[in-house]
This record gives structure tokens, sequence and C-alpha cells, in this order.
């Protein structure tokens, strides 16, 4: 049988492929494969011009398959195939070879790259050769929504899609909703209350008709796929008795926030052994309480503020807390207007201002005469006890950088700036909507920047501080994109899934059960009947776990099989 | 030799004589083929005359059965002849099919085989030195024998095959049934296994089956077998998953795992790899350790995965130096 | 300078083989060679195996008498259990191999030897092979022939669940016993058998006794051997085919040694010559002394008649009988006539019948006790049976782990390879005189000398595959002046 | 110039592969001596193709999962983690070198750690050499 007619399309990403790999040399050494009838190097494939030339081709060379050699797949998959599709050429007809990220980022040998990609192309060429055109599935989606997580983010998504109309279960561990906002005073930079903030939006989640809130409760399980997910979830009454409930959702979204750093962590910081060090959530309380004073109830003379608490640092988290720093000098203007006559001194590293508005308030702290003290990344202040000679409780020695000093600094409280850090349980709920973690434990969204909102679980979608620190304003909009996705989803009716399961061969199955006990997703039946076992399609995720274990190849992984991964091996290795 | 009847030929190559034992286990059937065709050769029950074969024109045997497996020159050389002259070669029985257990041989070298042989062993004349050659000179002349190959091949390795009958040796009345199938010209595509199932071995075997989860493997001898339970479920280790039926499964019926006579199914190209992925994958264990003790329950695992089908793998042979 | 004849392949036997027969000026027999060209290294692959499944591989060194090995490997391997098996286990492997024996024995008297007797020697090959034959005594009597055969074939595989390829063995016993219904299909067939055996022995007095030239090639023919013989023995030195003692007697009947199997490498070593792959057995403490007979020869032979000449009588009344007959009408016990193997081989297989029905009617046959668990490993086994072929020999040794460390085997044929030199160098010389040019005739009386020995070199060869061809070349210094070609 | 092994790496499409990606988004270099063959997850990972890759000239077979419990499958790399250890002892009884066949879990973060991983075997294998496989065969082939 003659090999198909094949296009082969390498991207040369501007420069960032063509910098390294040589791909006019690659496209010249494809068309020497298998079936390629056509071969092309452009600047950016993913382009319209690009996305077009791809499909001219399948027209004036009668393409039967398409490689394109470019980014990840897992980046630009479902717009080739969409080119191949509007050219009249079945989606699954394409295949990528990743020769940007795998390849032009990694190596600088370009000689090395350029051989590396041709195989990589030829493997590619060769697999799509055995390539079948699949159908996608078009399955129901369920209009409604679980949202897990009462705080900001989760209220304002399910708020968004109630307000459309749309069912929404909203599941909050802790009794009461509102979450870490709950447990602030003012925000920065517009001094506006978060109790006001939160108080309307609390009350119309209660009150709205298609929010089931559901207050000491917790996700137990979730099975099935996007548009058609069974969530089990336990209800916690008042008296220990618990209550299960099982829901139909279509979609999820991850809402479960972020945690303060534990501050007793920074020994050199004396939380905890020194009883006027307090977190800024003690000094938020102090402030809804409306009383700025020591543990020994005095009113404090100095008052100090300590940036960067387990955030941006070697020891504890690399990464910037980012809502730290304007909460500091919230801090400072609140100090200062309740205790004009205090010092308030505000020991940073770094003052990022980068938000709206943030950099005037910046500017107004300054004049609000607080006393600024930088000290360098990785050293640290170090806090003692006063002597009972000194007028003050405690001494900050900083070593500050801007005068090269060592500068002894007063304090009667010490305000730590603890940063945000990843919930105990956040694995757990990796595990339970399986999505992942990154390597500081915040959750990962399907791509950086296109696409911050949605998981590698179709149909799964994560907004606020769970998948990384982030103030008000971004885990408000995070929240209500999600939400916009999900309503766009619902608004279609039906959505169309991927065509990749698993499928047995009944002429070939032996009914040996090998592959019974293999799927996670108890996707396989054995008819006893038959003496048959057989896939439940819409059960089955494609792991390809029964296809390797059944000992007569009579299961097939629909776009993996046996054939077009051994065609691969043998084109990567020439 | 003008005749209208069936021309067949019957050789063995590298053979124990087991596959011809199996025809001749057809018993009366072996009557009406003798009345159907002219055995042209037979090594093991007819004086052919080999300078017949040679005379003979390209194609004028009908059929040519060639079991065992190819080890020396004068096997291929034979092979090639058969081919040539006959319309239809059939590779007869597993050495012929998979390389067999004389394939097994791939698991050593030559040299090693030759030294334990005549070199080491504990019956040898005291201080024997001396090894069989090629060619050893005695009353002036040269007395030759053949060198045998470093190892085993499979028939299709040398020749193209028509067909496979499958089987160490194949089940007789799966032999009389291809046999009937040739006489009556009523033969499946070229390249098919021929007289076996499409389906696995358990297909047939009686024992009942259920889910699979081994915590322990064991050895046919170190525990009683329950006569009605899958062999695998009780940690016995058994090919019949990765193997083709049309034995009857004689061997699980008899308390005996299978060890793989009958070659892989269609689609599966390393049969000691698919039984390798079957059995582990349903291994009782998510713990590194625990799983490293459970599968030193399953030594030689190669001996036992590649028993017939080493020169067929796609290693085809150890690769130690 | 001498001329050349080689008979390449020898046809009618299991295996291959290669005679080369150098004629001198004159055109008279010189010297004559019989060479193995093939080693499949079996006992180097079955190392690295689980011991266990040895008797699972070694089957496949021949196929036409796998159960031998198989029985000879299982003893083997449980000696390297520490010996102990069920009692019930023993009975039913050897009732086992008494079908064995008598399917074997039917094939090679009537497929292989027959022909020779019942179409005689000089018939034309076309029709020289047990297709002749049938067609000769008649369709119904080749009809019983290969019903019985299949009925021993069948009552191995209604006992160990296969007949060729046995895998039944394992330590301590047998995987599976013998149910009462599958009892009561044996027993019809077993009494079939005996009667068959009795049938044989009056078709071999029909038609070879009362042949005169067919006893006188016997009686007369130059098919004779001053070497010694060897066999199983049970106690009452009656010939025991599973089990018992080796016992060597000379040609006169005198008693050489009587041994068990662990002490197998003191009576017998292995002499290699350079032009065969098939090494040469010789009674150890006489040294090797080359291809020479006499009573002092150190070569033996381990075959039927070998068998009968070392056993004082047989275990069963029927045999008892054929044995006396046979021993009266040639002039003796122990003989050195070999195409008496014929017969002795018939002698046998009545001894197997025989035996089959008694253990048909064993109250404890079919019970359950066919296993024992084994404790422990200790790492060596020997196992010596009576193969149809002669004495075959299994010596293993295995790790803790029950892993084969090595294996050495003595099979039946190659215990006769010495004398098959010899006996048909003696033929060859009888019959090619100088200016008389050989012919297919008596090339195939040739191959009778050794046929008489079923030679098995499927079995000889285990050391090394595949097969060799039967060639006759006649050389003039360098011209060929002959050629001939048996088979392939 | 010196031997470059040629190495072929089967990664799940949601840990390992993301992690070689993420790699690159980094711009963490390595060693180019690697070609990735993605599968959805390591259980697909059928040791056939590890066996072909050897046959077909591999010099060595790298073989990536998600980190055990991590699975997004939630149980398909417990599955490589049961066929790995046996098929690599059965290499050895077939005379390929341990450090030829080689499994890691990496994580979709581990974009370092795959780096790492691909240098470190590819050193090894240049001073193991290349592998006997593609050898061995075409001896045979030139004298049976």
């Amino acid at each position: 049988m003659p090999e198909p007619r094949t296009g082969v399309f390498i991207c040369n990403c501007g420069t960032n492929i063509a910098k390294v790999v040589d791909c006019d040399a690659v496209a010249e050494a494809a068309m020497a494969m298998p079936g390629v009838v056509a071969a092309r190097s452009y600047k950016y494939m993913c382009s319209n011009p690009g996305q077009e030339m791809i499909a001219q081709d399948i027209a004036d060379h009668g393409l039967e398959r398409v490689v394109v050699a470019a980014c990840s797949p897992r980046m630009h998959e479902p717009t080739f195939r969409r080119a191949a599709e509007t050219a009249g050429l079945n989606p699954y007809l394409v295949e990528m070879a990743n020769i940007r990220e795998q390849c032009s980022w990694v190596h600088d040998d370009s000689t090395a790259a350029t051989e590396k990609a041709e195989d990589m192309v030829r493997a590619a060429v060769m697999r799509v050769a055995r390539h079948e055109p699949l159908e996608r599935l078009s399955v129901d989606m369920c209009p409604n929504t679980l949202v897990i997580g009462g705080g900001i983010a989760g209220l304002t998504a399910a708020l968004e899609l109630a307000d459309a109309g749309k069912l929404v279960y909203l599941v909050e561990r802790q009794p009461g909703l509102g979450g870490n906002v709950a447990r602030v005073d003012l925000t920065a930079p517009y001094l506006d209350s978060a109790r006001d903030m939160l108080t309307d939006r609390l009350t119309r989640v209660v009150e709205h008709r298609d929010i089931d809130v559901m207050v000491s409760s917790e996700l137990t399980r979730l099975d099935g796929f996007v548009g058609n997910f069974k969530a089990a979830i336990t209800v916690h009454h008042d008296g220990g008795s618990d209550e299960e409930r099982q829901v139909d959702v279509g979609s999820v979204i991850v809402c479960t926030g972020y945690r303060e750093f534990d501050a007793s962590r920074a020994t050199h910081l004396g939380y905890g052994k020194l009883p006027n060090v307090i977190t800024s959530f003690e000094f938020e309380r102090m402030l809804r309480l409306g009383r700025i004073e020591t543990k020994e109830g005095r009113l404090p003379q100095y008052v100090s503020v300590i940036h960067c608490v387990g955030s941006r640092s070697e020891e504890f988290h690399g990464y910037c807390s980012r809502v730290c720093c304007m909460t500091a000098l919230k801090y400072a203007h609140e100090v200062k207007s309740a205790l004009p006559g205090s010092y308030v001194s505000d020991v940073y590293v770094d003052m990022h201002a980068f938000g709206k508005g943030c950099e005037d308030f910046y500017r107004r702290s300054a004049e609000v005469k607080t006393l600024f003290l930088m000290y360098g990344k990785g050293e640290h202040p170090v806090v003692r006890k006063a002597d009972p000679s000194d007028d003050c409780g405690m001494l900050i020695t900083v070593d500050e950088l801007l005068s090269g000093e060592t500068i002894e600094l007063p304090a009667d409280l010490i305000i730590l700036m603890v940063g945000m850090e990843p919930r105990e349980d956040a694995e757990a709920v990796t595990r339970l909507v399986n999505i992942s973690q990154d390597k500081d434990g915040w959750f990962i969204e399907s791509h950086p920047k296109l696409d911050p909102v949605a998981t590698t679980t179709d149909g799964v979608y994560i907004a606020g501080a769970c998948q990384s620190p982030k103030d008000i304003p971004d885990s408000v909009a995070q929240a209500r994109a999600a939400a916009g996705r999900i309503l766009g989803k619902i608004s279609k009716g039906k959505l169309e899934i991927d065509a990749m399961f698993a499928e047995v061969d009944e002429d070939r199955c032996s009914g040996c059960r090998m592959c019974n006990e293999i799927c996670p997703y108890t996707a396989i039946e054995f008819d006893a009947e038959t003496r048959r076992s057989q896939v439940i399609s819409a059960l089955c995720k494609a792991c390809g776990a029964c296809v390797a274990t059944c000992p007569s190849a009579a299961i097939k992984a629909k776009h993996f099989t046996d054939e077009q991964i051994f065609a691969e091996i043998a084109g990567v290795l020439g | 030799m003008a005749s209208d009847k069936l021309q067949i030929a019957l050789y063995w190559g590298s053979a124990c004589g087991g596959c011809d034992v199996a025809v001749l286990d057809t018993d009366a059937f072996i009557l009406d083929v003798a009345a159907a065709a002219d055995i042209r050769l037979w090594p093991i029950a007819v004086d052919g005359k080999y300078a017949d074969i040679e005379a003979m024109e390209d194609g004028e045997l009908d059929l040519a059965i060639y079991n065992g497996a190819v080890r020396n020159s004068e096997n291929e050389r034979i092979a090639k002849l058969l081919r040539a002259k006959s319309k239809l070669l059939v590779a007869f029985g597993s050495c012929a099919h998979l390389g067999g257990i004389p394939g097994l041989a791939n698991l050593t070298s030559r040299d090693e085989i030759l030294s334990t042989a005549y070199l080491h062993n504990p019956s040898l004349e005291k201080g024997s030195k001396t090894l069989p050659l090629p060619e050893s000179g005695v009353n002036g002349t040269t007395l030759t024998i053949p060198s045998f190959y470093k190892r085993v091949y499979k028939l299709d390795d040398v020749v193209p095959v028509d067909y496979y009958v499958p089987g160490c040796p194949p089940a007789f009345d799966q032999v009389q049934a291809v046999l009937e199938a040739v006489v009556g010209g009523d033969l499946p595509a070229v390249g098919s296994v021929v007289g076996a199932s499409d389906r696995a071995l358990c297909d047939d075997c009686a024992r009942v089956k259920s889910e699979k989860r081994i915590k322990h493997f064991y050895r046919p001898w170190q525990i009683m077998i329950d006569p009605d339970a899958c062999l695998l479920e009780q940690g016995i280790l058994c090919a019949g998953p990765v193997t083709r039926s049309g034995c009857g499964s004689r061997c699980p019926s008899s308390g005996i795992p299978c060890r793989g006579c009958y070659g892989p199914l269609d689609g599966v190209v390393d049969q000691g790899a698919k039984l390798l992925s079957a059995v582990t994958s349903v291994i009782d264990s998510t713990d590194p350790e625990e799983i490293d003790r459970i599968i030193d329950g399953l030594p030689d695992f190669a001996g036992f995965a590649y028993r017939f089908s080493m020169p067929s793998s796609l290693l085809q042979r150890s690769v130690g130096q | 300078m001498s001329r050349k004849i080689s008979i390449d392949p020898i046809t009618r036997l299991e295996g291959h083989g290669k005679i080369e027969i150098f004629l001198d000026d004159d055109g008279a027999v010189e010297d004559c060679y019989f060479q193995i060209p093939e080693l499949r290294g079996f006992e180097r692959f079955v190392v690295g195996r689980p011991i266990e499944e040895l008797p699972r591989l070694v089957t496949r060194i021949c196929g036409v008498c796998p159960a031998s090995h198989h029985m000879a490997s299982a003893k083997a391997v449980d000696g390297c259990f520490g010996g102990e098996v069920a009692p019930l286990a023993v009975k039913l492997r050897r009732m086992y191999y008494n079908a064995h024996y008598i399917h074997s024995h039917i094939a090679h008297f009537y497929a292989l030897a027959a022909p020779d007797f019942v179409l005689g020697p000089d018939a034309d090959p076309a029709i020289r092979n047990v297709l002749g034959v049938v067609a000769k005594v008649g369709l119904e009597i080749g009809g019983a022939v290969i019903g019985s055969r299949s009925k021993a074939q069948e009552i191995q595989r209604i006992i160990g669940g296969r007949s060729t390829q046995d895998i039944w063995c394992i330590p301590g016993g047998v995987a599976k016993g013998l149910k009462p219904e599958e009892l009561e299909q044996i027993r019809p067939m077993v009494a079939d058998l005996l009667e068959f055996t009795q049938f044989s022995l009056q078709l071999f007095r029909d038609v070879v006794l009362a042949n005169p030239t067919y006893l006188d090639i016997i009686v007369n023919g130059p098919y004779t051997l001053d070497v010694q013989n060897m066999g199983l023995v049970d106690e009452n030195n009656a010939p025991d085919f599973y089990d018992g003692q080796v016992r060597v007697v000379d040609f006169e009947g005198k008693e050489l040694y009587r041994y068990d199997a662990k002490d197998y490498a003191d009576y017998v070593a292995e002499h290699v010559e350079p032009w065969t792959y098939l090494k040469f057995p010789y009674l150890k403490q006489r040294g090797w002394k080359g291809f020479k007979e006499g009573i002092d020869s150190s070569l033996y032979c381990a075959t039927p008649l070998a068998r009968l000449n070392v056993a004082e009588r047989m275990a069963t009344p029927k045999a008892q009988e054929a044995y006396e007959e046979m021993f009266a009408t040639i002039g003796g016990h122990p003989s050195r006539l070999l195409l008496a193997q014929h017969w002795a081989r018939l002698v046998e297989m009545v001894q197997n019948a025989e035996t089959l029905q008694l253990y048909c009617d064993d109250p404890e046959i079919t019970g359950d006790a066919y296993r024992v668990i084994p404790q422990h490993v200790t790492g060596e086994g020997f196992g010596i049976v009576e193969a149809m072929r002669g004495t075959l020999t299994h010596h293993y040794t295995c790790d803790a782990n029950a892993i084969c460390t090595s294996a050495n085997l003595i099979v039946g044929t190659t215990n006769n390879n010495a004398p098959i030199q010899m006996v048909t160098k003696k033929v060859a010389q009888t019959l090619i005189q100088p200016g008389r040019e050989p012919d297919q005739g008596i090339l195939n009386m040739i191959e009778m000398a050794f046929r008489a020995f079923d030679p098995c070199y499927s079995c000889a060869t285990h050391s090394m595959p595949g097969q060799m061809p039967l060639r006759v070349r006649v050389h003039r210094g360098d011209e060929v002046t002959h050629e001939f070609r048996r088979g392939c | 110039m010196s031997f470059e092994p040629k190495i072929v790496g089967f990664l799940c499409n949601w840990c390992s592969y993301t992690g070689a990606d993420l790699a690159g988004t980094s711009r963490i270099h390595y060693a180019p001596n690697v070609r990735v063959i993605r599968v959805m997850c390591s259980a697909r990972i059928d040791p056939t193709f590890v066996i072909k890759a050897l046959a077909d000239g591999a010099d060595g077979v790298l073989v990536c999962g998600c980190h055990p419990g991590d699975c997004h499958y939630s149980e398909g790399n417990y599955k490589t983690m049961r066929r790995m250890p046996l098929l690599k002892r059965m290499l050895a009884d077939l005379g390929i070198e341990d450090e030829r066949v080689r499994l890691e879990w990496v994580s979709a973060s581990e974009g370092k750690r795959f780096a790492d991983i691909v240098d470190d075997m590819t050193e090894r294998l240049r001073e193991l050499g290349p592998s006997p496989v593609k050898m061995v065969l075409a001896g045979d082939a030139g004298e049976r």
C-alpha cells in the first residue's frame, strides 16, 4: 500500500526555532521522507497566512496527511487541527513535531538540533501515515456548575453563573463563607472596606435561588468527564451528623485560595516568643476591633512593619506574594490615622507597587512620614527584646542597604507581612479533581498566558489565589473569566470531546480478564454471557493502560495504536 | 513423475521428529492422504530420492511441509530447494514457525555449546580435548560435517513461507484439518497461521477466570494446584493469555501452565514482552520493594516468556558478549 | 589411492546420519565411517532454566521417544529435591511409560523395520515404506496396526494429558491423577493392545520366520557383533524400563557390572572423534580401545536385544513365553544376532502390555495422592530409564533456588554409536566385493544393519540439531565414478 | 568524533512531557541525544515499545511518568512501576546492560530534573558505548 500524500510544515517561530534549527535543511530532508509531496519552512505557521498556506497546500497537493513541526502540541495542536479541518481534512490526520520546546529552546548546537528536528519530523511523518480519521464525540453539556471554595473568587464565580440563570453548587469547608477577605479590614490602595465588599455578595449568594450553598462541606469524589461530572459531597451538620450528597455538574471551578505563611518559622523575627510581634492577619483583626495596642494593652509608640516574611526568600518561598507591599502601606496609613503621634517604620526588600493606583499610594505613604528601611534579599532583620534602659519593647537590627549602615530600630509593635502559600489540603484537591501543582504547590493552569483559567483536565477551572498569590481584583477577574468560559460552553448545549478512547475487538478477546482490574475508571466490563470484556467508551479516559496490558492485542487505543507508535520509534531512529 | 495426484513433500530441518509423529498421529487419515497424493519425500517414513527433488521442475510440488528450525547450512539449502520446487511452503510446528525450544540456544553461544558438550562434562573420556571439526583428514581423504550456525533461525528467516501451522507439535486434529484444507484447495490468505484459533488459549481453557490481582508467584512444585481455578490467579505463571489457542488447552487442563508453543496472536510482535506486560500489570502492589520481592517469584523470565519464540522475538537472541 | 562411498542420508530412522565407505584400489572396503553431523546444545541451554522445567524441555531432544526423556529427566529432577516421590505417582508414571513403549515399538516395527522384511530388502524404494507394507499385508491389518499405535498414544493422553511432548511430571509426582472414568476408558484399549502384541508375534512368525531368506539373513547374515550388553533390570534380573539397576553382561552372559544411576560416571565414559558430533560411550573401567570387538572389548550395545541378553527372565508370563521362544529359535541366550532386535522388540511389547494391564487392576491406581510437595532443594539428581533405543541417562545439578547449573545426557542411541560404526563396516565389507559395484539394494542392506538398532539421531544428536543427508560417492583418485543418493 | 548515543524517551503527556516542555520554556539546555515519543500515560508504554526501540537501534530507552500518586489517570504509573523492573531483569538475561533502560518520575514542574536526567543518561551511555544489538544482529547477518 502506497504511503499517503503528506505535507510537512516547518515553523520558524520567528527566530525561536530558526535561530538554532536549520528549518530549510529540515524541509529539504523531509522531501525525501516516505509519502512527503510538499515541505515548507515558514516564519509563523500559527499565523493566519501560515494556516492558510496549510489549507492551500492540502487543496493544491491533495494532501492526505499533514505534519506541522513547530511548538508543543499542547500549545497549538487544536489550531492546526482546525486549519486542516477548514480544508476538509480530518483533524486527526494532523501530527505535530515539537521542535521548539523540545529542540530549539533546549539545544544550542545547531547541527545536532537540526539532526534531531529531522528525526522528530520523520517520526511524525511515519506516524501520521498510520493515523485514521476519527470523529469527535458530541455529548450533552450539563448546565450545573460546582464551585469549590466560598472566598471572594468562589462567591464571584457563583453569582456570575447564577445571575445567568444557571444552577451552582457552592461547597465551602469552613462553617462560614468569605474566605481570607473576611479577615481583612480595609483594602489597598483605595482603603475601602473589605467587609462592605463581601456583605452584599454574601447575602446575594445565600439568598440566590440558583445557588445551593453547602458550608462545613467537602467534595469527596468527582467522576465522569467534561459536561458530565458526578460529584459526591459530604455535608457536616452541627451535632456531628454527616449527609452525603450526589450532584450532576458539567463544570467545576476550584477556588480554594491560600493560607498565610507560619511566621514562627522565621525564627529571627521572634514571632511566638515576643508577644508584640504579630502577623498581618492578627493586625487586621486589631483594626477591625478598632484598637491598636500591645499585648500589655499599651498604645504602641513605635510600630514597625516587616515585609516578605516567608516570601522571596531562599529559605522559604521564592515567589512574591503580591499583596503584602500595598497592605503594608495601608497599615502605615491606618496606624498614622489612629495614632498620629506614633512612628511607623517599613522594613522591606523591594517595594512592589505594580497594580493600578499603587504607585500613587506608595507616594502618599511616604508623605505620611513612614520611615522606609531597605534590607537585602537573602538577608533578614533580627528582632530582640529591648533592654529596660530602652524606651521601647523591642529592637530590630537591619543592615540597611541604602545607607549601608547597620541600624537598630525601636519597636513596640511589629507586624509581619506573612506571605501566601498553598493550603495544606491543596494536594488532596488536585487528586480529587485531577489537576496538578507547580513546584511551589500552586495549581497549574493549562497555559500561563493564553489560558490561565482552564486546567489540564477539561471542564475543571481554577480561579483566585489557589493558582498563585493574587489580590482581590485579579481573583475576581479570574473568577468571572472562568464563569464566562463555562457559560459559553453551556450556551452551546452540546460539546465535542476527543474520540481517543480504547476499544475491544471482541473477535480477538479471549476473556482472560487481564484488563478487568486495570482500568482506574472501571470502564471495562466483563460480559459473563459472551465471556468477553468491553470498554464503556463514555467512561474511558484513553490512558491506554488496558491496551498495553491486553495479551491478545485485542484492545486498540484510538490515535495511539501500536502501529502508530512503532512507526514513530522507527522514525526517530532514522 | 506424471501424476494428476497432489505432489507432496514432508521434510525435517533441525527437528526432534515430534512433528512427523504428529502427522503419523492422524492415523488412518494418513492413508487417505497417501491415496490423494504422491508423497515424494518424507525421510522419517519414505525412501525418497533427494535427486528426484533436485530434478523437479520449479513448482512441480504442490505442497512442501517443513518442520524443524534452521540451524545449519544444510537446513537452509533444503529449505531453499523446497521453496523453489513447491507451489506452497508450509512452516509446520513451533520450530519452523517461531524457532521452537531449540531456539533457546539463542540465549547462549556456539562456543559455550561446544565446550559444554565436548570439553566439560562428567562422563567425558579423561583429558579429552577433541572437538568435532567441519573437516578432518582420514585415509588421505577429508571427512566433512556441516558447521552449524551461530544461532537458530525460523524458516521464514531464510525463505518466504506461505502458511504457518503452529504447535509443538501441532495437535493431530489440527494437522488433519490443514491437510484437508490443502487437498480441498480451501486456504486463507497467504501468510496466515492455519490450524489454530484467532483467540488466546484462555478462550478454550476450562479453568474459571475472574479479575486478576497477583500478590505471589509460585513455581508449580511449590503449591497444590486448584484443578478448577485459573492458574495465573493461583500465582502460577501461564503463557495462555499470550498464546494462540488450537491445542485443545491440553497443558492447563492437566495442571501444567501453558508455555506458549502455539505462538503469539495476530498483532502481537513479541510474545515474551506481551506476557511480561500482562502479568506485571496485575501485580497487586504499589510498593517498589514489594514488587521486587513479588517478581523474585519469576526466575528466568526470558527462558519462560520466549520458551518457543526466542528466534522470532524482536531481539532474536541474547546480545551479551 | 582409495575411493570413497557415502550413503547420505539414511532414511527411515529418526534423525540423521551419513556413512562414508572407503574402498581400496581393488574395490574392497578398507574403512567405514558413520557420521552424525549435528549438535543442538540442550546440555548448554537448559542451564539457567528452573530445574522443574527440564522434563518439559528435554522432550524436544526427541519427539519420537519424548516420554523416555521426560521420565529420565523427571527422575533426575526428583533427585534435585531429595528424591521423594509419591508412590502412586511412580505407578502412574510406569503405566504411562508402558503405553509409550508399545506405541514406539509398533511405530518402529511396522513403519521402519517391516518394509525390509515384508517387502524385501531389494524392493523398489518408492514402495518400500509403511504404506507399501499396508498395501501388501492388506488394509485390515494396516488398520489394526494404525489403530493399535493410536490406542497406545491415546492411553498416554488420558493418563498424562498429552502423548507427544509430554508435560505431566513435576517434582515429587505428577500434575494430574487418573480418574475412575478415565481408567474405564483405558481398560478395553489395554486388552486390545495385549491381543495385538500376540498378533504381532504371529505376524513375525508367518512373514519373517516362515521365509527362509529372511531367517537366513538374521541367523547367518553378517549382522553380528562381539560386544557387551547393557540394560536396566529389577531385583530379579528381569527387564525394568522405568527404574532399577544398570546391568552389564558380556556377550557370553557373564555379569560385568551392576550399578545405580548415581554411579553411572564410574562405569561409562564418552570418547570424542573429530569427524562426528556424536560421542562414543564405552565401559570406563576397561578404557577406550578403539572400534574393537572381543570378549575384552570396552564397547557395548544397549538395545532391545541387549536388554533381553542382560535379563535372565521376563517380568510377566506371556513375555516369558515369547522370550523363551525367541532365544530357542535364534540359538540361545545371550545372542549376538543383531537383526533379532526386531523380534526382541515384540517380546518387550508383550511385557509392557501385560504390566499395563496389572496397573489397570490396581485398586489404588485412581487415588489422589499423586504428589508430594518437595521440602528442600538438594541440588543434584540422576535419572536412568531404558529408552526404546537404549539406556538413557540424565544427570543434573541446580542451585539453591532450583535453577539448573549443569546437565549431562547419555542418550540411548549414543550408547550404540560404536557398535553401529562396526556393524556397518562389517556389512559393507561382506556386501561390497572387489569388482562388484554397489547398488541401491546393497545400500539398503547396509542400512538394515543400523536400522536394527532403531537408531534415533534426533536423540543422539541432542547435543546438536538439524539434519544431514545420506549420500554415496565412489571415488577413484579424485574422480567420482559412482553416485547414489538417499532421501536427502 | 566521540560516540553520541541515541536515546528514545517515552513520556506521559500530563507530567513528563509537560515537564520537558517546561525545560523548553525555561530555556534549560540539555543533551540533544534524546528523541521523545509522547503517550497519554506511562501505562500505555508496552514493554514491547522499549524492546522495539532497542531492536531498531536505540542505545538507550528512557521511560518517564508522573510521580507515584500523582498520575493524571490516578493509577497508571503504578502499572509502569510494576512492568519496568521485570523488563530490566529480562533484558539483562538477553545481554542488555542495565544503564540502557531507565525509569524516572518527572512531574509537570520538573523541567530541570528532566534536563538533568537526559544529561546524566547521555553521559553514562557515552561511557558505555553503542548498543550491542545492532552489531550482534548485523554480525549474524554477515555470517550465519
